[in-house]
């Protein structure tokens, strides 16, 4: 499976990468951060601490247990600040 | 319902006249609008990053949910990304309804879940550092307000 | 603090503007504006009296018990009397804060004891018949809110 | 003592006055209403219900047991309708 991936605010900051198009065979958000944090020092720090990050998955807010059959876009950011 | 996410600045004035007068036969309107603070006076720039597609998908998720439970004529949500000075109007929402309870509460409910559940980031500017501002637990605590 | 009662239109976006441009270093604004409604088509005309003198004083003391519950940078209040066609703005209060729970709630308190508190009677005018609107049991309990 | 009486909304239409100066030994407002009702049918009736009127004394709300010692300014309203 192939899936658009999305940084923003400070993990955007931490991977260096606003944006990377992944193919992976993870079952649920959870299993795609254990292989991203497996790869690089940088995707490791980024993800260290998973109660302050936040995921979308086609750009509605899901959890890290869910499911990415028939996903293509995933975002990883920190609790929004907006207002 | 009006949604706008933009770059530029807006005039608050002429945007609250132009919502009030767009509607008929209300009695009320509430509007909130949000500026940079200059807390001790270093902050010299703000800048609010956002979700292109997310941000204006979940704005319209959090105004079709006041809509449901409330009786709005309209609301309205302008919301700035990019780089601000202190002073500078960040964003805006304005309710319309036939009385006060409904446009009062459906402006707070915008408020509280615009705050936690819109993709919006902000970073402050101040001498040599440049800090991503953190969520705060009472933003978060304020979600409980509406059940 | 900003009190006005005056027989004359004002321009709520002017107004709206002029007072947030005007408060420093603030991160909160809430304004509050009400209309005459026309509920079913019938009403012609509206009238507001008031009680000159103790009206200015009422609206002064309504805002300086929201001054002493919440932290405002100010607070305006503008009320009209006289003779007012539907869809014309009555009113408008503008609160300004740090932060928006004192903005909003301070907004909301002024309303709400304004509205039952402030020496100001409609009276209502359609087809041949006037009458003076009758003060509503949940305007009253309204303050209960306020503790 | 002579006192400046003021009637607005509902309460002047009833009386036909929106003021009048009066002369009286009413020790209260109660004893004043009382003096009031006494004169005139058109006083009887807009003083016919006490819930439905309001009073201040010097332009601050009072209660109908308030007493009237050093007051100069006596208005009598209907609930306020403001807002």
């Amino acid at each position: 499976m192939t899936l658009e991936i999305l940084y923003f605010a400070w993990l955007r900051e931490r991977i260096g990468l606003p944006r990377e198009t992944v193919t992976t065979e993870a079952a649920t958000v959870a299993d795609l951060v254990a292989e991203l944090r497996a790869r690089e020092d940088r995707y490791a720090l980024a993800f260290s601490d998973l109660a302050s990050v936040r995921v979308a998955l086609d750009q509605d807010l899901a959890e890290f247990d869910a499911p990415l059959a028939g996903v293509r876009e995933v975002a990883f950011f920190p609790p929004m600040t907006g207002g | 319902m009006q949604i706008r996410v933009q770059e530029t600045p807006f005039d608050y004035g002429a945007e609250s006249a132009r919502f009030t007068d767009g509607c008929n036969g209300i009695g009320a309107v509430v509007t909130f609008c949000g500026i940079v603070r200059n807390d001790g006076g270093a902050l010299q720039a703000m800048e609010i990053e956002h979700y292109p597609g997310m941000t204006e998908r979940a704005l319209a998720q959090i105004a079709e949910e006041a809509a449901r439970r409330w009786t709005l004529a309209d609301c309205l949500i302008i919301h700035r990304f990019g780089r601000m000075a202190p002073g500078e109007k960040i964003m805006m929402v304005a309710t319309a309804s036939a009385h006060r309870a409904d446009a009062f509460a459906a402006a707070d409910f915008l408020m509280d879940y615009l705050k936690s559940r819109a993709p919006f980031w902000k970073k402050e500017f101040s001498g040599d550092s440049a800090e991503w501002v953190a969520a705060k637990d009472a933003d978060e605590a304020a979600l409980g307000r509406w059940g």
